[in-house]
């Protein structure tokens, strides 16, 4: 009881806060945490990528195996995206099959991927209709700190950036070494509170947001994605700014992923 | 495996799409309050081809009860297609597009109930897509907003909601089947339509801030064109014309 | 509470009409409610039937796919019937799998199918012991106004016999346009009242019946199928009776049938 | 894939069946009382090649709660087959047939039990099928009765149960397996054989209305029958000679 | 609540008998209480064993399919254990999948039979890589007793000795009529009640055991396999004599074994 | 298919093993407590290529009510691989080696920790493999009762935990992966090494009695080296060098 009444006072004050221009962790509003990406984490992943965004924390890992293409795209590969909040990441998920939460967010970034045609699925054919490669993208949540579906993404086009065919361990004649991705897939996520729109929200400001919104942009610029969540609404301006400050916001990231792979 | 193909133009030199509609020009629409006996509340709609039903639930009491909020009613919003409701017959259970699809509707919907008048309850919304033919998740918020009203829940307003997109470089509203299969973008929308708030906003596709901003515009048309639809059915019930 | 007192007087008026040998709804013991069938209302499905009798309403699909037969029955094709009530169709039912009730309602409805044989599953066979087609009957109840068993039966029937065989497709020499059905299972559904039996009991009947008994006949009005249900018994004679009326109702209702579609 | 092969004939000029049967004749029966510890009620049940366990715990509390009756107890069947049991292995699990067998199952139980004097409480039947050899529901069903005497829970009757079926043309007792699985129809009954009220009966098949009377005729002479041998198992168990 | 406080005295009794070095049923406390075998039980199974130790009682099936190999022992046939705890065996059982007391024992007897190589898998190979004998023994568990671990044990290993391969059912050539089982792999399962060592627990002893272990052993007296369980600690010391003491106890249950099948 | 090869010979003439240790020594380790921030105490540690992740929550309130003891706390041990952390890779969800690994571990913890100070409470440990190189079971453990300490847990002592194993005859400490899957026995042993007390032992494998007591031997010494590294671990994060 004591403990959620000073949750609710420190609720208060964030929120006061960002009515004036500024936040606890003394960022600015549209303001990311440190970001820190450690590729290639995992040895016997194809891919890894472990990334930190201020203390949220992610380890993805990409793993390939050959298999058959679906019915209707024969000549492409096989993309699988998973999200798994793991219970060890925050006291109120629980073990077990992936619930709403980590549902919306491995779909958001399967589609930043797919839609920004950041892997060339058909390179991944092998045999048409019968044979091509399957690329599983497992993002695993460890400590969540607030704003995953940015560090989500992250965290999964790194481990692709930095991905690794497995030709020989499936006798293939090797065609690319890498997964060959011409751009960079990046999610900006910006929270309204009150009066102000946030980006990068921590695990608190997520707590007093009111609706949210995600936009993914791709290397020339472009939005490859939107996803609004949350109860609250926008209004046509809100979304037109938060559309050019994610896109701003993005070029910064995706600089920072290059500078770290 | 049935493909919908690829038309070589989706919008011939008269700028007509494939099944004869104006840019922007919703499908056929028609929706019945009140259908169901057992629900509190229930819409059917159809729009174009797809076949819909929505109920409502409630506020009633939240089982298993650590769900509850103490200050307010939660929603509960299940979107699911009949196995028969596609061209390739769709195993039972909700696969992962559903519940991202429940999720956002349940989001989309909570923004116009006045939630807090109802502490400790559930709204269950359930929908049932009969027959599936491109845009079923906007038209399924739009039953069920519609169920919700004649369910007698206190709402700001209705939400309405359709989608835009992008074909042969142009935006238009409310995409069909082999628009949505083989587009460039879908721009799924749903808005309370005398603020013009929006509730509900998906991308998929690529385009540009500009092209966005056209397409939440003529969405919100479309909304609106919904809103009246929605208005009558529920005046049609209730007399009070 | 209050709710239930009223539902208890509800219930009591309702047994008492019933000794008194008429009903609610001012039917006589045996009468059927009106029956609709709307044929060929989902053009994605092979063949469909949104039935309703009185306010109960059931959605039916049928699919059809080609597949591996059976071991034990190679030369034979696959009927797979499926019941689903939805959550929207009572207050008390809950989304996910199929409980008991759901369960009993396929099996039955199966068997009425099976047993009269309704679909010659030998003329499904493509090739034997390699390919057949499958037939999946979906039985979807969107408002439960009591009466499922027949109401399903009926629907499921119907939509079989609309369905056709889609053949393009799937790229198969056409045999037949439409599934070939000879005879028409109809179940009849008696619920035992205190001294009263009464047939297509509504859902408040169905509170407060004893026992039940569905007596699937076919065209040639021999009896294919019969379950019991309730807990509560039967005498022998009261049997024979039952199956005496059920046999009668569903020539009635096997008229309507063909006279829908 | 194990297959019964189906004999040129179902009875031979003598009017003896494939096992050497009259056409009225139970299998071999065997019924012991009493048969597990752990249990509060248990029998064991060998008909034919059939072998099966019933036991039975309660009136006992019911989790979870809500499935409370407030004014009787409720009764879970538990109808399940050893993966073993069958010709061909069975996956663990409940099936859709188990299910069915469970529900008409509790059911016929159920009208035999004065569940009023157990309000908010369940009694649970579990049955195992450790060989299978026609037969399997009606025989689980005499047996949970022997189980519920033996946890003396207190009944109006035994519930006996048998089936009879139609085989070249004729009306026979208690099917086996070729019978069964080749035969023109089966039907299962189960009764208080005091007052002969029936309180299981399904049919699968093609029958006149006087070949399904003459069935239920036939039925209850089995079902005769194995309530002497069940009061046999519960006399040798508890005296009273 | 009654019943409680006569559970809490009964074990209370119980420990000090221990203490004192005998236990209720005046068993000594290395002592095991009868085992009755009966192969063949099941004529549908391939092998089949029930087995009582004391009033604990288990039904065990041996089924017998062919199937592809494992990938990674193209060469050998598949051994599947499972282990059900049926809900009849005790009131704190529930109908269901395995928990976590049915998957440790078959994981155990599992272990048994692989690590004693009483199964030779390379013999089951029908075609190298693709076509193998599948073994499956299901472990029944009806009455609970106590010990299940050895009883389970026992059960599986004659299950087995007596099956026999279904070469006609398959239609293959027969290489043995039976599978050729060298060794015997058998479990003893110590508990530690307070200065007091005990075996072949019953159930209301568990209730009472501190700390759990179980040694497996072949009939060249070899340890294949060991199981700590329950919370509590063993030294050194005890668990060499425990090694030693169920090295001893095994030779016996293995002649009682060899003698009823 | 990955396979990890079996070598020619498991020990050179020199007694060195593949990797170049000698018999009696452990890979190398990292320990690091309290890494995460959600959770009440956490830890991460590599052993050789392991790198695992452990998190603590509570004591805290049990969900569902029905597991609360009404005396003690209850652990909760939840052991899990991530899909990429194998070779090839792993369906997510726990199989049934996952299952028993969370049982043993969770008992071998128990014994350490005071839960009669935490009636009616849980302790929920979470274990997540990132990468899996032999011994992941015990490494777990080691790192879960760090964290457990991490979050201010009253214990005994510390579990320390390795294996030790058998091949080309010899007994050996820590097994890394091709002495894992070609050796001759693996034995997992945790303990409180203050007091020697030994909370987990598992065998697999063909050994004699005294190669098992010579096994368990070698295992505590590198229990003991685990322990340093434990107590260093937290003492960096706590001070009181």
């Amino acid at each position: 009881m004591d403990e959620e009444i000073i949750a609710e006072i420190e609720k208060d004050y964030i929120f006061d806060l960002i009515q004036k221009g500024t936040r606890s962790d003394e960022r600015n509003l549209e303001e990311y945490r440190d970001i820190n990406i450690e590729t290639n984490y995992v040895k016997k992943a194809d891919g890894s990528a472990k990334v930190s965004l201020g203390d949220t924390k992610v380890v993805t890992g990409v793993k390939m195996e050959t298999g058959e293409p679906f019915e209707d795209t024969p000549d492409q590969g096989v993309l699988i995206t998973n999200a798994e909040l793991n219970a060890m990441a925050s006291p109120v998920y629980e073990p077990g099959p992936p619930g709403k939460e980590a549902t919306e967010i491995s779909r958001v970034v399967d589609r930043g991927i797919r839609e920004s045609e950041a892997i060339d699925l058909k390179s991944l054919c092998i045999e048409e209709g019968e044979e091509v490669w399957m690329v599983f993208v497992d993002v695993h949540v460890i400590d969540q700190g607030g704003n995953l579906f940015d560090v989500s993404m992250i965290s999964a086009i790194s481990a692709l950036l930095t991905a690794e065919i497995p030709y020989e361990q499936y006798d293939k004649d090797p065609e690319a070494t890498s997964l060959n991705i011409n751009t960079i897939p990046v999610s900006c996520t910006a929270l309204k509170c009150g009066n102000g729109i946030i980006y990068d929200p921590t695990y608190i400001e997520e707590r007093i947001g009111e609706t949210r919104l995600t936009v993914i942009t791709d290397s020339s610029e472009n939005i490859v994605g939107m996803q609004k969540g949350l109860g609250g609404s926008w209004t046509q301006e809100e979304i037109k700014e938060v559309v050019k400050t994610s896109t701003q916001k993005g070029k910064e990231i995706r600089k920072t992923i290059k500078s770290s792979i | 495996m049935v493909k919908v193909e690829k038309p070589d133009e989706f919008i011939d030199e008269e700028g007509k799409r494939v099944d004869g509609r104006d840019l922007n020009e919703l499908r056929p629409v028609k929706i019945e309050a009140n259908v169901l006996n057992r629900a509190d509340g229930s819409c059917y709609i159809e729009l174009g081809d797809n076949k819909i039903y929505a109920a409502v639930y409630g506020p009633r009491e939240v089982h298993p009860r650590h769900l509850q909020e103490p200050d307010r009613a939660i929603v509960r919003y299940k979107y699911s297609m009949a196995p028969f409701s596609v061209s390739d017959r769709k195993r039972p259970g909700p696969g992962r597009r559903s519940k991202e699809i429940s999720k956002v509707s349940e989001e989309a919907l909570e923004s116009a109930i006045f939630l807090e008048k109802y502490p400790k309850s559930v709204i269950d919304v359930f929908v049932e897509i009969v027959e599936s033919a491109a845009g079923t998740r906007t038209t399924s918020l739009t039953a069920a907003s519609v169920a919700c009203a004649d369910a007698g829940i206190p709402m700001r307003d209705l939400i309405a909601s359709c989608a835009s997109g992008k074909i042969d470089e142009e935006i238009v509203l409310d995409l069909n089947e082999p628009e949505d299969n083989h587009g460039d973008a879908d721009v799924p929308v749903a808005m309370m339509p005398r603020t013009e708030d929006i509730t509900l906003l998906q991308m998929d596709g690529d385009l540009t801030a500009e092209e966005i901003d056209e397409a939440i515009d003529l969405a919100k048309e479309g909304c609106k064109q919904l809103y009246e639809e929605q208005k009558n059915a529920l005046k049609s019930k209730y007399g009070g014309k």
